[in-house]
């Protein structure tokens, strides 16, 4: 499978640990990543060494804080190959980013009449923002429809995008509950071409594939840290016209160039949407994630990570009554796998799977509008990173012939 | 095996009692857990002192949510609202046979209490 | 002087090192405190045994995280005295508190005509988002005066209440500049009684001095985990009443109970407010920090620091030239002791302090309008915590005795 | 001591060459670091083929910015637009004597360097 997992397990403190007496198969990366020891010594490292405030600091501290804090961006920027480090806003969670956008460009953007299209597969972070965007300025929110096989609806686009009317398509560049990997660029193109600019939402595609924002041709990509194998800190990649045009979102200290009592100048790039004491120890968390997984390779993460849901495809297949939703294994498919398991509700599963030192997560995935289109309550879903191996999908597997046992249909 | 999924509570999952709704109830109450999509719809009859008579549940869900409201229908028969009403996790808990529910589950086993409370406040 | 800082020193792993081959001597703290083992461990902790996303999850890693996450709201509220952990919100710092406040109560509260009361001592994340806000719905901003002696001038505060038009007067508990603790609760009183609810900026007391907010009556309270010995996150605390009545500010998951197409409802507190994954080492992270705090004992920690700067006033003063800015010594001054020396610039000064270990702050500290108030471009700052001593200030005497003599007037 | 600190860079700022104001020059510029506070207005010459013939300033700030300022009138003589617009912070650190100039200190030596550039500019 590509790389050797047992050496990079090791690479994890978490994995010293056992579960109610079992192994511990984590199986819920989705949600958040675990952390490499070098992270974790990142960190310790700053506030051991050279921990002070940023920016400003003239004494040697000050110095080296700053400078790690700002050698993240730089990292940063080469691993989504964004075209300056200045473009690269640290923010609290993809989250937040989704919402300075809204925020910021959007209530100085949409107005009544205006269109915003999202897709029915958006995590509620790409959905709600936009939802309320929409109703606080009068503008249309609609729908890219999802299909039965759990692929975005791209013949649809051309109508929805008809007219003129749309400003910006919000889009997931992998679905956290299906896996699925979109045709973005023909997305981003059929986009522009209408005049309306494009947000991804990289929360999961960032950790798990290659992600260029260039080769892509997106506005704006947004993704966080701790799913990443990094601390609570997410990015906001925008283009350069687009952050100088956008007012700041959040006012205070560092944003600004000058204050007088009345009046305020913002502060160049990036600090202009930097208010306030960043969280400086997580950035270079940030940044040693990010040397930690460039040193595996983004595609070599990748073909792991498809190996790995074509061999959970395989072997779950087998047990009575599992459905799995999303594409078939393939290039285009990430690692989380959604599953629902005859009627036993997905709370069971877990817990049930808990028991046996499996982590996996059951509910909606904040995704409910998904979950509806497909007539569900909720699912159980596990989803795959660096540091799982065909030997967690074996024990999943187990568990869930011991969940059948437990609670299915006698 | 896990506390939860006991002989006891896998009896009440897999055969509920009282299940279905009592017509003309003077208690009437839809709730659900919109974040893991449990639902109860609770019905209730009451004698003239105010003491519960007959309760019955239909609904879908968790086996925690399932077995604790069909064990709920058996366990207030004869309380009165003020008794429901002062009803809280522990007693719960200890219906369910005295297992300590984990943080997660703690809204599923208490769904259907918190819907026959909620009947009984509308039936005032 | 109280308590035994050769002790406490020994906690901070950063006060193992010597900069450029001198003693680490300290004295930013108002910019952001050092943390302290119990801190680190407590992260590292975390990542190392417990570490899940939380909230929603159903195995034993995620119910752990949620436990240990959800102490410290308990833990916070104990700490200020908050009825009820659920007004407590985990937000990335004291900016973003203001800015939710600012957004989310300040958009559906504050209209045209209306008045906002700031002081002239507020620094800049409590003076740019409401002067951004009056800017937004066309009301009034006004700023209550500094004397001379760098106290809040209360005398005029009865005429700018006047009129009933002021919906909110935001005020810093400690500048951060003067030290000065303004006499809030008379404040409170005098606001409550005019219909204006008070916003306290508690950045600066918080990590220093006893705060009750009950005792002071407040509406609202931030303040910053990183100046008190936490990593990257913030509090925001509300009366309860006015939290269930705002808006949401920031939308995505967590937040909701539950999203449609086209209608969301929103969850209930603190989750209303807290969007996206939290920073969940983080806010463990602070919850030992306080526990650090609390075993020290908050009145101790500011008997120390009022010696510590009572002992810098007579020590500063010897040296010629030097001006120090703010009240005298006395209970109602906290550990930011501000100055100019001569006509040498605080640049020079903080660098060259730099060179002999001394880490003092030189600027503006982004409170622009006092300064221009006391009509100077900048200051250099020293500012005391719980593990500086008399040999710390005496270091700083040394050292600037140094700066008068290489760059004072001949 | 410190590098920054050393004779030559004292020799400036306790003795800043062409101090002052330049009535009616071709280029005149105020321009400054507001978070820090430092000032300089900078007024400039030229000849024919535009050189730099005398420039000179005024402000007021730190030994770097202000050392930095009063070096630079005297680097810069003979100088055309051009040549002004290609110099960087390592001309400036070259000018200092050689400096390495920690990151908090750059806006500081570069202040006058780019009062200059801009007046330059505005002077077309
Ligand atoms: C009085 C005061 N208010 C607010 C802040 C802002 O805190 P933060 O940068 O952590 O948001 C500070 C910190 O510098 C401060 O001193
Ligand atoms: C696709 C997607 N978008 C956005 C988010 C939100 O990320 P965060 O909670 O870190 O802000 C998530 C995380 O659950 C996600 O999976």
């Amino acid at each position: 499978m590509g790389f050797d997992v047992s050496e990079i397990r090791k690479a994890f403190p978490i994995f010293n640990r056992s579960v109610h007496g079992k192994r511990l198969v984590f199986l819920d990366s989705a949600a958040s990543a675990q952390k490499p020891q070098v992270v974790i010594d990142a960190m310790t490292g700053i506030y051991t060494h050279s921990y002070a405030n940023v920016h400003r600091g003239i004494y040697a501290l000050a110095e080296e804080a700053t400078e790690a804090y700002e050698s993240t961006r730089h990292k940063v920027a080469k691993f989504i190959n964004a075209p300056e480090p200045e473009t690269v806003i640290n923010v609290r969670n993809a989250t937040e980013g989704i919402n300075l956008v809204a925020y910021a460009w959007g209530n100085q953007n949409i107005g009544i009449g205006d269109r915003i299209i999202i897709t029915e597969m958006e995590h509620h972070s790409n959905l709600v923002p936009w939802q309320q965007l929409a109703q606080r300025r009068g503008a249309e929110l609609v729908y890219l429809p999802v299909t039965a096989g759990g692929e975005l609806d791209l013949s649809v686009l051309p109508s929805l995008l008809a007219g003129g009317k749309t400003k910006l398509v919000a889009c997931s560049l992998m679905s956290n509950v299906l896996g699925t990997v979109p045709p973005v660029k023909e997305l981003v193109a059929a986009a522009h071409k209408a005049g309306a600019l494009v947000l991804l939402d990289g929360a999961q595609a960032v950790p798990h594939i290659p992600v260029d924002v260039q080769d892509l041709g997106c506005d704006f990509l947004v993704f966080s840290g701790h799913k990443l194998g990094a601390p609570g800190v997410g990015i906001l990649w925008a283009r350069r016209e687009l952050l100088e045009a956008m007012p700041p979102f959040l006012y205070g200290g560092d944003m600004i160039l000058s204050v007088d009592k009345y009046a305020s100048t913002w502060n160049d790039l990036p600090y202009k949407f930097e208010a306030g004491t960043p969280a400086i120890a997580e950035v270079v968390g940030l940044g040693a994630a990010i040397d930690f997984l460039s040193d595996l390779g983004m595609t070599a993460i990748h073909h792991h990570e498809q190996a790995l849901v074509r061999y959970a495809f395989e072997h779950l297949s087998g047990i009575p009554g599992l459905q799995i939703y999303g594409p078939p294994p393939g290039p285009n498919r990430g690692g989380a796998v959604s599953f629902t398991l005859q009627d036993i509700h997905p709370h069971d599963i877990a817990s049930i799977l808990d028991e046996e030192g499996i982590c996996v997560r059951a509910g909606l995935h904040c995704a409910e509008p998904l979950h509806t289109r497909f007539g569900l309550h909720a699912t159980a879903r596990a989803s795959f990173y660096i540091y799982n191996d065909a030997a967690d999908v074996d024990s999943l597997v187990e568990g869930l012939r011991k969940v059948v046992m437990i609670l299915g249909r006698k | 095996m896990s506390d939860l999924y006991r002989e006891y509570m896998l009896e009440h999952y897999h055969n509920p009692q009282n299940y279905g709704v009592l017509e003309g109830a003077a208690v009437d109450i839809h709730l659900d857990n919109p974040t893991c999509g449990d639902k109860v719809h609770i019905t209730a009859q009451m004698d003239e002192d105010g003491h519960l008579t007959k309760v019955m549940f239909e609904g879908h869900g968790c086996v925690v949510s399932m077995a604790a409201a069909s064990m709920l229908t058996e366990e207030v028969i004869g309380k009165s609202a003020a008794e429901i009403e002062s009803m809280d996790l522990e007693n719960i808990q200890e219906m369910m046979g005295g297992v300590k529910l984990s943080m997660g589950r703690i809204k599923c086993a208490m769904l259907a209490l918190n819907a026959l409370k909620r009947g009984l406040e509308d039936s005032d």
